[in-house]
């Protein structure tokens, strides 16, 4: 691929994810997607961005947040959507719906729905690589609300300590629910906390693909060569609700426009690359119809699934093996 | 609940909230929508993702003789507090021989039904009910959500208020005009035929079972914990002791769950007029799932709190 | 125990051990001492006082494949490892459908009785017991501490060993040979007149009454546990259907104890088989006193055993 | 009190927690004290120097290993001795033992034996005072191991982001049971780790209690005055073994003999002071004389007392008020 191919590889992903979570909304609203739903809109870049410089043995670990996440890895968006309407060829069997997608193929370790919960996981993948001598690199997506909880601590102290090959991607949307960053952390340099671990940090634009891409690309061949963890913070902003019960109090409703306006990753990319004369008006039209039919194809194989059948509702508590009575 | 928490920090300078946006935010369920803007951040307290240690901070607050109301946003992230909640709030007194108190109330909304997945559908109010020190309360009325907060704030030990996230939609005017006694079981429906004894979420679906088992002539006793620490046994036995037959119903994992203890206390206290074994009508042991049909198909449900009923019926010493 | 971990590290590449003190220091109880020269740092991996970090990076690690044992130092700080052990060692297999399994196996020393107060003797493996996907092994003998590890780490998911701090120092050598199997309750003691079961710390006390008992012409079965979850029920009702009377023993608080579920287990199970109610001989509700003489009065002891079954004979159906 | 008379008042105060410490010792050989046993030997600085620059209205809260700072927080010491014997005359009625000393006359919260676990207690006592605008400080003394665990960056940001009135005073005797400093956290200067949040700190010898008292008599009227909270690290190093059960295999029994001989708090405070002009022979045989003196009056009392009455084992877990039956 040439570098103006991967570019535009990068944009069709953005469209793709934001196609995506626009129609998860729509499915919401018809009540054919139920129980949580976060949506990735706006922060499209720093998933892209950080995947697009990992390998296909690499190993990820996200949040609740996680559609994006696991559709760039290469988790089969039909199996995405099917999961969210509980069916049985959804990715997890209709059990985990939208905040536990897993898909082990590609080591898509999930979709954790506890604020922290997943970066120990992170940190006992890359210590299972650590200890078989593989050069393999597990990312942890996680928010900045994380940066407050104590689990968040003690596994940069771990990763630190052991030099695991770990790179924790603080994605800094500026809130918890309602909870702006400066009212939760005395100091909101991220970087700072990173930096008592002796772990290496960058903070960039997370609304810049092209930059976000930059440094997961420095920072994961590091780790990969036995440099131990790094911390990337993205800034970024979620142009949606928290969640679909979000009220959205907290924040000023121009500061939202401004964002959306002013700041979108798929703007900037889309403007930078028709500048660079990389992108036209009609291969822009042409990326986002593919986007648009990917998502119609994740769509039309959900609608065609089967409801995963209640008699199934004990499996998969323990392995079947092992003639076990539990 | 929001009158509740208004009432309290209006009525006691003591009385302050604190919980992840329990105030910018209004609250998780928009419980506290409105306080902020009434009683400041000071006393209406966003805390950060923390849950450790806002909840040992509102133990400690309460040593010194505040009355918190620490919100956790839901049972599930309690466990993350949950090295403060039995190895502090429900020790001190005791480690210390008697000198301090933890007048400390702790809200969190529990259960499942709402397709959360596994990771935010727990139903441990059973489970802390385990814990000598503690008090746990399981409102499932409007009158006990309204009332039973000025009685736990008035207790001189800590108090864990279970709210079940099916019931914040409960429509109706509290009918009670002061505060409630927390540890008393209540007959929400006189029967002759079974006690069905149960709390929090499920009430709603006992009752409604009630009404389909009246239509076919069986009359069904309703008792409402409220309080699953203490345990109001007197009430269980004294109904039982009418009835000979018993059901209970809760929406924990069965093995272990509170109606085990239910179960154990009925056999000890009334084995020679149980008619019956006690019966349970519990979740599933899963993990619970997302998809409807599954969450549906693990969870209590009228239809089974009939078939148990039935059951119980049926069996005869 | 420290021969069981040795041949673990020995026998498979994929196991290492990792906790608090489980290198340098040889062990909380000097259970893994040498095993650090033995297999090095890597493997035998003294870890911060990081409860819920080294937690789940054990669960990442058996998702990737490995078999680690994790040690937590003791119950008491499994609290802090909670959310870990409950929300992602539990569910994970379930939420992925099945794709992801967590061959994870942490051990812990359980109980009190060795005057170390509130904090620091909790008995909560019953608690840990009303987790579905978790399994919870309580050996009590020589050869249990020996082989039921190999079989821990054999299962496909996690299993939690509770090793009782009371039996540490108990003498013998192991009589087994090879992996025991981990989900059936063993009948320690045969007997006629009352089935009398225990797990754990509590075996020594138990089979310490049956001898007083035997004395006294009381013939006693006595069974251990071995597992509580899965819960051997079927050999509890087998005995009770010879015995017809059933005493449960164990050191967690009464109240949603896993004698409870034993209890409202056998009432459902052999309700007309039964003679008396089955009656339980737990810890008293109180957080553990540290003075020698409250802290035998709130545990179960050997008097009290005798005194629950003498009262069980007395009661007739 | 003159300085000179200050001085030696901290000396004596040393000296007698030394003399209970190592009586206590003797008395657990005797079986006379039961449970876990963690003594301050060689520590006494830290306790004696930061509860000096105390109001007695202000609030400490340590570890299990907290005999020095209950006693020299003016906790009786015969009621401390009491309560390892388990009688009813201990300052908790023989319910908390050596690991949980608690006297609220005293404002002393104990005594907390879950490493880490008292430090969310001490921010919510101070919590309390900045809702009452009450100008007092608490102190949360704990071990460098503390510093692995979530809670205390949990702890640390609460308290700046909210600017309480909290010294953290660590302990750092550079071993955790078995594990050195070096083996449990990847950067061991723990004062970067409080200034990840914006948490002014100081680094000060351990062994020389002027020290210790000119820091926290810097910090704790600064707290006082309204500036947030402080982080006192003091670098220190525990004589004995961990608890009575630890067999030392983790370090050298050189290094033991080097930091006694050469750096015990007593004598170098001895020396100072006989340096000074202040100290001679004659008055430090004094205070030995009387620091013994008051060790064995505490046994006697102690000795004298009646163990608590098993009758009680079921009060204080709740209040007895309310009429409530649990
Ligand atoms: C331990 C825990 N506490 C609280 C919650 C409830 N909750 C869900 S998401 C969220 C905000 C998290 O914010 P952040 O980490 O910044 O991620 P973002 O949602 O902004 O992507 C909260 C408080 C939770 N899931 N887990
Ligand atoms: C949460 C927790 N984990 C483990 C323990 C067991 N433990 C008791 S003391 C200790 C070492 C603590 O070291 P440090 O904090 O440096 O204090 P020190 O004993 O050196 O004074 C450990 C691991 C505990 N009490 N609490
Ligand atoms: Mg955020
Ligand atoms: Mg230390």
């Amino acid at each position: 691929m040439t570098d103006d191919e991967f570019r535009l590889e990068l944009l069709h992903r953005m469209l793709f994810v934001r196609a995506f979570e626009e129609r998860c909304a729509e499915l919401y609203q018809q009540a054919r997607i139920r129980g949580f739903l976060h949506l990735y809109t706006g922060e499209e870049a720093v998933a892209v961005g950080v995947s697009a410089a990992l390998r296909d043995d690499d190993a990820v670990v996200a949040t609740y947040r996680e559609h994006g996440h696991a559709l760039v890895r290469g988790v089969d968006p039909g199996a995405v959507m099917a999961e969210m309407f509980g069916c049985q060829e959804g990715c997890c069997r209709g059990r985990g719906g939208s905040m536990h997608l897993f898909d082990v193929s590609r080591r898509f370790f999930g979709g954790n729905a506890i604020v922290a919960g997943g970066l120990p996981i992170a940190i006992g993948l890359a210590l299972a690589d650590h200890l078989r001598h593989d050069d393999r690199v597990t990312v942890a997506f996680f928010g900045e609300g994380a940066v407050a909880e104590g689990e968040f601590h003690e596994c940069l102290n771990l990763a630190a300590l052991w030099k695991l090959p770990v790179l924790f991607c603080c994605e800094n949307n500026q809130y918890a629910m309602g909870t702006a960053l400066a009212r939760s952390e005395s100091v909101t340099d991220l970087a700072l906390k990173a930096a008592g671990y002796g772990i290496t940090a960058w903070a960039v634009d997370g609304m810049d693909v092209d930059a976000v891409h930059r440094a997961a690309s420095t920072a994961v061949p590091a780790i990969r060569a036995g440099a131990g963890p790094a911390f990337l913070e993205c800034r970024t902003y979620r142009f949606r609700a928290h969640s679909m019960y979000d009220p959205e109090l907290y924040r000023p409703k121009d500061e939202v426009v401004r964002w959306r306006t002013e700041h979108d990753p798929i703007d900037l990319l889309t403007r930078r690359l028709q500048a660079e004369g990389i992108l036209d008006d009609a291969s822009e039209a042409a990326l986002r119809t593919k986007a648009d039919a990917a998502v119609d194809a994740a769509v039309a194989f959900a609608e065609a699934g089967t409801p995963e059948p209640v008699e199934t509702l004990t499996e998969h508590v323990y392995a079947p093996t092992l003639g076990g009575r539990p | 609940m929001r009158e509740a928490l208004r009432a309290a920090l209006a009525g006691d300078e003591r009385v302050f909230l604190m919980g992840e946006d329990v105030g910018a935010y209004g609250g998780c369920f928009a419980v506290s929508k409105g306080l902020l803007a009434e009683f400041g951040p000071e006393r209406v307290r966003d805390t950060p993702l923390s849950e450790s240690a806002f909840v040992g901070a509102g133990i400690g607050a309460a040593m010194a003789g505040l009355r918190p109301i620490v919100e956790i946003m839901t049972v599930n992230f309690s466990l993350l507090a949950l090295d403060q909640i039995l190895n502090n709030a429900a020790t001190l007194r005791h480690m210390s021989g008697g000198q301090i108190g933890v007048p400390l109330v702790i809200r969190m909304t529990t259960g499942a039904g709402r397709q959360l997945a596994a990771q935010h559908s727990h139903s441990l109010e059973g489970w802390y009910a385990h814990i000598p020190g503690l008090k746990v309360l399981t409102p499932a009325t409007v009158d006990d959500f309204r009332w039973m907060l000025p009685t736990a704030l008035d207790d001189p030990d800590p108090v864990l208020i279970f709210e079940h996230g099916g019931l914040y939609g409960t429509e109706g005017e509290a009918t009670a005009v002061g505060p409630l006694p927390i540890h008393t079981a209540a007959v929400r429906r006189a029967g002759r035929d079974v006690t069905v004894i149960t709390y929090g979420g499920s009430l709603p679906k006992v009752l409604d079972a009630a009404e389909v088992l009246a239509a076919r002539g069986v009359d069904i006793e309703v008792i409402d914990l409220r309080s699953l620490r203490p345990l109001d046994t007197a009430t269980l036995l004294e109904s039982v002791a009418r009835t000979h037959r018993a059901v209970v119903v809760d929406e924990g994992w069965r093995t272990g769950s509170i109606s085990a203890e239910i179960s154990a206390r009925l056999t000890e206290g009334a084995f020679f007029e149980l008619d019956a074994p006690v019966a349970r009508v519990c979740t599933a042991e899963v993990p619970i799932p997302y998809a409807k049909q599954l969450e549906d198909a693990a969870l209590p449900s009228v239809d089974k709190v009939i078939a148990a009923v039935e059951e119980v019926r049926r069996v005869d010493a």
